[in-house]
């Protein structure tokens, strides 16, 4: 783990709190008077792995800032379900303006923090995979080429949930949205493995960039401070399970996620000016199968009967996400 | 700020819509029961003291401990630790070293001088507990504790029954047993030593009490008819082991052949080679599967170099030697004799083919019931004779100290519940918490401690104790590998993985409560609760 | 100070004394001089305080400006032509959320072709968009308009934008009085927002709003631009007040006393319009001139007023709405409803095509004959349309018009870049 | 009014020599109005600017098809543009040559001009010697002033000023002031000559 490990046997730094442990040592999901920035009364649906971590993540944030906080948040289902006319589910400074802008109402809060003289208020950009990875790419590289003082984190839940399921430039291979049939000679998608936005904001070789999932929380926690410590262009690509465009009964949320790094498919990281520094490593490495079949996204990969060759080819993309960034120690297998 | 119309909003207005309508099944906080505590023959509440001891508070784990049994160090030195064998966490890496924790803890009070809480209130019945022994200080012990005048009657000259005379000082140091026997005493336990008690009905009219708990033990050490020379040298496994305790030691010769397979043949072997013994060999009839010794203890055997001779069994004994036919298991796994024969040189045999119970003072009281040599009693470890209860190796059990501190307990509650004229009903039990219940993602990988143990030469020379005690961290170390199984232990994660903040956490020790208004009832913290102390139900529509 | 200098310097400084507090850039012709003029001001340090920050697009840069301004920063940036389009979803975004962001859109053409000239379809595509738009006359006005904008904008909580002709203005060396910063202070007020991104006062910008309020809330959009039509033409009087000059306004009337035809028209030609006017008034032609200052919200009554006695109007005008004619026109007859007033459309200098004197005259010469048409077409060449009318009535394939047009003329490829 | 039209080669500095004559005119009073013939046209391609100067407000924003002046920075536009284009009848034309109209073959096209309307002046040569570029805008403003008395010399020193900084100035103005001088000399010399002529 990037984070200080607490030796603590019986619960380890795994769950959230424990009584045992000083408060310094609990999450601060474990905290009575946390913010809970993203409040209860929110349309998301149930098990939302997106509302999960946008509460993990922006409370980190508030907790790091001592609240002073803004948020840009671009179009999606975040921004729907927490904000609804009359009701909104903030309890931060929060602005929604387009589907491909976040990152630059960001930049333009940051600026304007700055000319007032405001060092102590710090923003966050937020949006889902579309709003990151395809629509709000350009806006996301200038705001990274300039290293504006702004935090992006996308939710990856891998396609445009808010629309009804449609494939995103991060969706991956082989899973099926409503416009990546499971039909045909070769069923769901079959774009390659999507595109991987950490690596791209690496190259910007901006201060910080960072991947988590809403499955280990201490981790999310530790990469939202230390991002807050730093200045300039930040971006942290959290993993967040979508019950509903997943097909995953609600309450495997945190246990896909959990798979999805288990297996290696999606590295758990940080890096500092573009060079990776540590990286989560893989407790108990499991076949990509086991992340595959609770999904219906992915059914078509064992009906009638198992598709061996696509099954491997993920398994292959998993292999190399873990050579590539020795996501499992020496001798631990 | 005059905010424009409808696009700028006010925080957390949402806390107007209750998402709690969606809900088609809702989760619920329960407790179930942890297989350690489901397996404690004592009856022993042991997630509950671990949960002390996990926090370091080694007096209160040792008091709520002492609740069930009040021979702690004892225990954790002699029981056969079927909670161990039931752990959960045994599917996880190992068992969680409950014994050695309930000794170190045991260790730690007599070190401390920690005393049992002064009986307040009396209740003016008078108890008398026939036998020193594991049951017997077990009930006088809990009868005590309920406030009844407590006499124990013991036919020896020193407590502790089969603990003193039956288990080997290298296994149970004296001076740990005479400290616990000391402390129940000194809740205001009369023990009268040296008291043999003939005829019972008697010894209770002339003693004026109300009821007696019958816990004499099973001291006579069986016999097998073995054709044997007029000077062969044959022994008891009992007398033998009972003489070890007296002044002038058993002279066994160089070469001993113990004949059984009980824990009881084990301790016979062992303690001949620390006598000087060259050879100490076991002949068994049965394979090392089906012998009902405890495995732990033939290892140690072994290691001090005791022979075991499986599939024998002995057909005569002569002046130096004995003879040994080899059997074969049938398909049924019963040992069928060959005409193969083996002579073995033998200076002594001691047999150790279990024991039985010396029931002469029951003699005429009426209503009794016994079958097989045993004393056949009512779940409420009642006789048939209404006042006198009976437990331990006397009535039909597995017969260990644990099995006998156990029904001095629940002897114990049920006098207690018959001297108030009422009959205990035990609160039911909640369900298991099976390894199926738990998700064990959350807890981090931490092996079993060992806990030290003698080197062999000296195991084979002296009566030092063979296997040491913990020392507090690695104590603290194995009391945190419990995994709490069922029950919560407040980790928070049920407050930080709810999607909706629908877990109110109620503070340290409280616990945490369900917001209805705005769960819909995902499911997700029952599925990331460690330990499986949450559940969903249906709601009713 | 009175200065010879070239239009989009003028504005620079103007935005300059405005005290902007953040400035989006982005370069297309013909825009670029004012944000290379402001981009040297705040490197050097003569406009301190002041965010300047090159963006990647237009849709960034007005994305920025959303930002700057929801967290209280005066906000500035701007564009032209294509890159007006590119910032289309921002800019109903910026009105929507009532955010009051200045832009200057140095007017040109939109393609395909593509084309950097002057005219003014890139405006007139985004008169909906919930903007305030003010045209500039000449450079003077134009100086003038911005600093009046930022007043505007911020007290209506509403952004403006403030159009003035690319290259023919933009690119234009002319005398101009620049005020002093004081004059600026006194006239134009510190920006406190009507709402502000806050952490001691949090709030949500930009809810999601459902067909139960989102007819109110256009509603007050459109009842927020009315506002504006009283507040325009008072703070022209304040500032006539404060710097002793005609600025800015809803419409400006030229000779229309007892003028029988009256042209109305926006933007740098009304300067050719009134000397082609004082001509023919040389000649005893009753003939005037009105100028639309603020084209949004659209100025129905002044309009009404000042073509109350006119007999014809013709509406010369550089967009086309193409399918219907001429885009002012359709706003002008509105303003004349019920009225018998023949409006004609003259569609003039579309791409950079020069608009003289002669032509104007000519135009407005057969108006009073009675011989123009409702949409006219200023100096089109009919021969050459005629003939690619006429190839593409034979001729399936007959290939890009634009290319075919510059063959008729005879021009070879074209030349624009 | 007074409409002066340039004409030269991307790169030329065409552009910037109508605003200079625009700065140094607004500098003695009078109102100008200086604008390029809108285009992106690169370095080398024909571009022509604009002037206007008056005693009142410009409101006229029509390129100029009636040059009263013509400026050419590059004479070999004569043969490939209509430079001559609208220009009035007896109005002003400056040449950046060293050699002559006749040279030119404009000997015939320029008769019936006035003496003091016609110059040509070594512009590039007196901008490589002074400022060490081929940038004749700056020499052509000078000799611009000679001829038309329209805007003092000194007026075209400061708008030069006002445009570059430092030795680039320095060499403009000296370049302007060469310019100036020369063209001086000649015009009084083709109008000696011309009296010279009708006295005999």
């Amino acid at each position: 783990m990037a984070y200080q490990p607490v030796k603590f046997y019986q619960t380890g730094t795994f769950t959230v709190g424990n009584r045992l442990l000083p408060p310094e040592v609990r999450a601060v999901q474990a905290n009575m008077r946390r913010t809970n920035s993203l409040n209860s009364g929110h349309r998301a649906c149930q098990g939302c792995g997106e509302a999960l971590g946008a509460r993990y993540a922006i409370d980190a944030a508030m907790n790091a800032t001592s609240n002073q906080l803004i948020a840009a948040n671009a179009t999606g289902c975040l921004e729907v379900f927490s904000t609804p006319y009359p009701e909104t589910s903030w309890q931060i400074p929060w602005i929604h303006s387009l589907f491909g802008n976040a990152a630059a109402v960001a930049t333009g809060i940051a600026a304007a923090l700055k000319v007032k003289g405001r060092r102590d208020v710090r923003v966050i950009a937020q949006g889902g995979d579309g709003g990151t990875t395809d629509i709000g790419f350009g806006c996301l590289s200038g705001m990274f080429e300039r290293n504006d003082d702004v935090l992006y984190i996308c939710y990856d839940n891998e396609a445009y949930m808010n629309t009804g399921v449609q494939r995103s430039s991060a969706t991956p291979f082989a899973a099926r949205t409503a416009t990546t049939e499971a039909t045909g000679p070769d069923p769901g998608a079959t774009f390659g493995q999507g595109k991987y936005v950490p690596a791209i904001a690496m190259a910007h070789n901006i201060p910080y960039v960072a991947t988590a999932t809403i499955a280990e929380l201490h981790d999310l926690e530790y990469k939202v401070e230390r991002a807050m410590q730093i200045r300039g262009a930040r971006y942290l690509h959290v993993f967040v399970s979508c019950p509903l465009g997943w097909g995953h009964p609600s309450e495997d949320s945190i246990r896909v996620a959990r798979l999805a790094k288990e297996t290696g498919l999606f590295p758990v990281f940080e890096a500092i000016d573009g060079e990776v520094v540590s990286v989560s490593k893989i407790r108990r490495r499991v076949p990509v199968e086991e992340y595959l079949r609770p999904q219906r996204r992915f059914a078509h990969l064992f009906q009638p009967t198992p598709h061996l060759e696509v099954i491997g080819r993920i398994q292959a993309h998993a292999d190399r996400n873990i050579r590539k960034y020795g996501l499992v120690d020496a001798g631990s297998e | 700020m005059r905010k424009p119309f409808a696009i700028t909003l006010d925080p957390g207005s949402s806390l107007a819509n209750h998402t709690g309508t969606w809900r088609t099944s809702r989760p619920v906080y329960l407790d179930r029961l942890p297989p350690c505590n489901a397996g404690c023959p004592a009856g022993e509440n042991i997630q509950g003291w671990l949960a002390h001891a996990e926090a370091g508070d080694y007096e209160a784990a040792w008091r709520v401990l002492t609740l069930d049994n009040p021979l702690p160090a004892v225990m954790g030195r002699v029981c056969y630790h079927p909670c161990e064998t039931a752990c959960n966490r045994a599917q996880l890496d190992e068992a969680v070293g409950i014994n050695s924790v309930e000794r170190f803890l045991g260790d730690e009070a007599i070190r401390r001088g920690w005393r049992f809480d002064a009986i307040t209130e009396r209740s003016g019945k008078r108890v008398l507990v026939v036998g020193a022994g594991p049951s017997g200080l077990s009930a006088a012990f809990h009868l005590a504790r309920a406030g009844h005048e407590v006499e124990i009657h013991e036919a020896g000259p020193l407590a502790g029954g089969m603990m003193r005379f039956g288990i080997p000082k290298y296994r149970l140091p004296r001076d740990v047993l005479d400290a616990e026997v000391a402390r129940i005493l000194a809740l205001g336990v009369t023990l009268r030593l040296n008291t043999k008690i003939d005829r019972l009905l008697d010894a209770m009219k002339a003693g004026h009490f109300d009821a007696v708990f019958l816990a004499v033990g099973a001291h006579i050490g069986k016999r097998t008819t073995i054709p044997a020379g007029a000077s062969a040298r044959i022994l008891d496994a009992v007398s033998f082991l009972r003489s070890m305790e007296g002044e002038d030691r058993p002279m066994l010769g160089r070469r001993v052949v113990v004949y059984g397979g009980g824990n009881t043949a084990l301790d016979v072997a062992r303690t001949a080679k620390r006598l000087g013994a060259t050879e100490s060999i076991i002949v068994y009839r049965r394979t090392r599967e089906k012998m009902p010794a405890h495995d732990s203890e033939l290892e140690e055997a072994l290691q001090e170099g005791v022979l075991v001779k499986w599939l024998s069994t002995i057909r005569h004994a002569g002046d130096s030697s004995i003879t040994v036919q080899k059997m074969v298991l049938d398909e049924k796994g019963f040992p069928q004799p060959t005409e193969e024969y083996e002579t073995l040189e033998a200076d002594s045999l001691v047999l150790a083919l279990g024991q039985d119970v010396d029931l002469s003072l029951l003699e005429g009281v009426p209503g009794l019931e016994i079958i097989d040599g045993v004393v056949k009693v009512a779940p409420n470890m009642m006789t048939g004779y209404p006042g006198i209860f009976a437990g331990g190796d006397m009535v039909p059990s597995e017969r260990t100290v644990t099995v006998g501190v156990g029904h001095g307990k629940k002897a114990a509650r049920n006098i207690d519940a018959w001297l108030r004229g009422t009959t205990r009903v035990d609160t039911p039990k909640h369900e298991a918490a099976t390894f199926d219940k738990l998700n064990p993602w959350y807890y981090s990988d931490a092996p079993k401690t060992m806990r030290p143990t003698l080197d062999l030469l000296r195991r084979q020379s002296t009566f030092e104790e063979v296997v040491g005690g913990l020392d507090e961290t690695n104590a603290l170390f194995e009391a945190r590998r419990c995994l709490s199984c069922g029950n919560c232990f407040e980790c928070d994660n049920c407050y930080g993985v709810c999607p909706d903040n629908a877990v109110i956490k109620l503070g340290p020790g409280k616990r945490f409560a369900f917001n209805y208004d705005y769960c819909k009832g995902c499911g997700l913290c029952v599925a990331e609760c460690p330990c499986g102390a949450i559940k969903m139900v249906p709601e009713e529509i | 100070m009175l200065k010879q200098t070239e239009g989009s310097r003028a504005v620079a400084e103007a935005v300059g004394l405005c005290r902007p507090e953040v400035i989006c850039a982005y370069p297309i012709s013909p825009q670029t001089h004012i944000v290379e003029g402001l981009g040297a001001m705040v490197k050097s340090g003569a406009l301190a305080a002041c965010e300047f920050i090159n963006v990647e697009s237009e849709f960034a840069a007005m994305s920025v400006a959303i930002g700057a301004s929801a967290a209280g920063a005066r906000a500035y940036t701007a564009t032209a032509s294509q890159g007006l389009l590119f910032m289309a979803e921002a800019l109903f975004n910026a009105s929507g959320l009532g955010l009051p962001i200045v832009m200057t859109v140095a007017n040109r053409a939109i393609g395909a072709p593509i084309n950097i000239w002057n005219d003014h379809t890139d405006a007139m595509s985004q008169r909906d968009c919930g903007w305030i738009q003010l045209f500039a006359e000449n450079n003077q006005e134009a100086l003038d308009l911005h600093i009046q904008a930022f007043r505007l904008a911020e007290e209506l909580s509403l952004p403006v934008m403030v159009c003035m002709d690319g290259f023919i203005l933009t690119h234009a060396y002319e005398r101009v009085d620049v005020p002093s910063q004081e004059q600026v202070d006194a006239y134009l007020p510190p920006f406190t927002p009507r709402q502000v991104l806050d952490p001691a006062e949090p709030v949500s910008i930009g809810a999601m709003v459902g067909p139960d309020a989102f007819m109110e809330v256009r509603y007050l959009a459109h009842a927020k631009q009315m506002q504006a039509l009283d507040l325009i033409p008072r703070w022209a009087d304040e500032f006539r007040a404060a710097f002793g000059r005609e600025a800015g306004g809803l419409v400006h009337s030229y000779r229309t006393e007892d003028a029988e035809t009256v042209v109305v028209a926006l933007g740098s030609v009304l300067g050719t319009i009134k000397d082609t006017i004082d001509d023919m008034r040389a000649r005893g032609v009753k003939i005037g001139v009105v100028g639309i200052a603020c084209f949004r919200p659209w100025p129905h009554a002044a309009v009404r007023n000042a073509l109350a006695r006119a007999k014809r109007v013709v509406v010369l005008e550089k967009s086309l709405a193409v399918g219907l004619g001429g885009i002012v026109a359709a706003n002008v007859r509105t303003a004349l409803d019920g009225r018998s007033t023949a409006v004609h459309a003259v569609i003039a200098g579309l791409g950079g095509r020069p608009i003289t004197k002669d032509s104007l005259e000519r135009a407005f010469t057969d108006a009073i004959a009675g011989k123009l048409e409702q949409n006219t077409f200023l100096d089109l060449d009919h021969a050459v349309v005629d003939r690619v009318l006429a190839r593409e009535r034979d001729v399936r394939r007959s290939g890009p018009i634009a290319e075919n047009v510059l063959k008729e003329v005879g021009l070879g490829v074209t030349r624009a870049g | 009014m007074f409409q002066i039209r340039i004409h030269g080669r991307g790169g030329q500095g065409v552009v910037t020599a109508a605003e200079m004559l625009s700065i140094a005119a607004f500098r003695e009073g009078r109102f100008a109005q200086a604008f390029p013939s809108f285009g992106s046209e690169r370095t080398g391609a024909p571009v022509v600017a604009f002037c206007r100067l008056d005693t009142r407000e410009i409101r006229l924003r029509e390129p100029i098809m009636q040059p009263d002046a013509l400026i050419v920075q590059d004479p070999t536009l004569l043969h490939q543009v209509d430079v001559f284009a609208g220009l009035a009848p007896d109005g002003y034309i400056l040449i950046n040559t060293r050699r002559t109209f006749d040279d030119l073959g404009l000997g015939e096209f320029v008769r019936g001009f006035g003496a003091g309307h016609l110059a040509t002046v070594p512009a590039t040569e007196l901008a490589l010697r002074h400022v060490g570029r081929p940038v004749p805008n700056a020499a052509l403003l000078g000799g611009f002033a000679a001829m038309s008395d329209l805007i003092s010399i000194d007026a075209v020193a400061a708008a030069i000023e006002e445009k570059f900084r430092g030795k680039v100035a320095e060499g403009n103005i000296a370049a302007a002031r060469e310019s100036y001088r020369h063209v001086r000399r000649a015009i009084q010399e083709a109008q000696g000559a011309a009296k010279h002529a009708q006295a005999d």
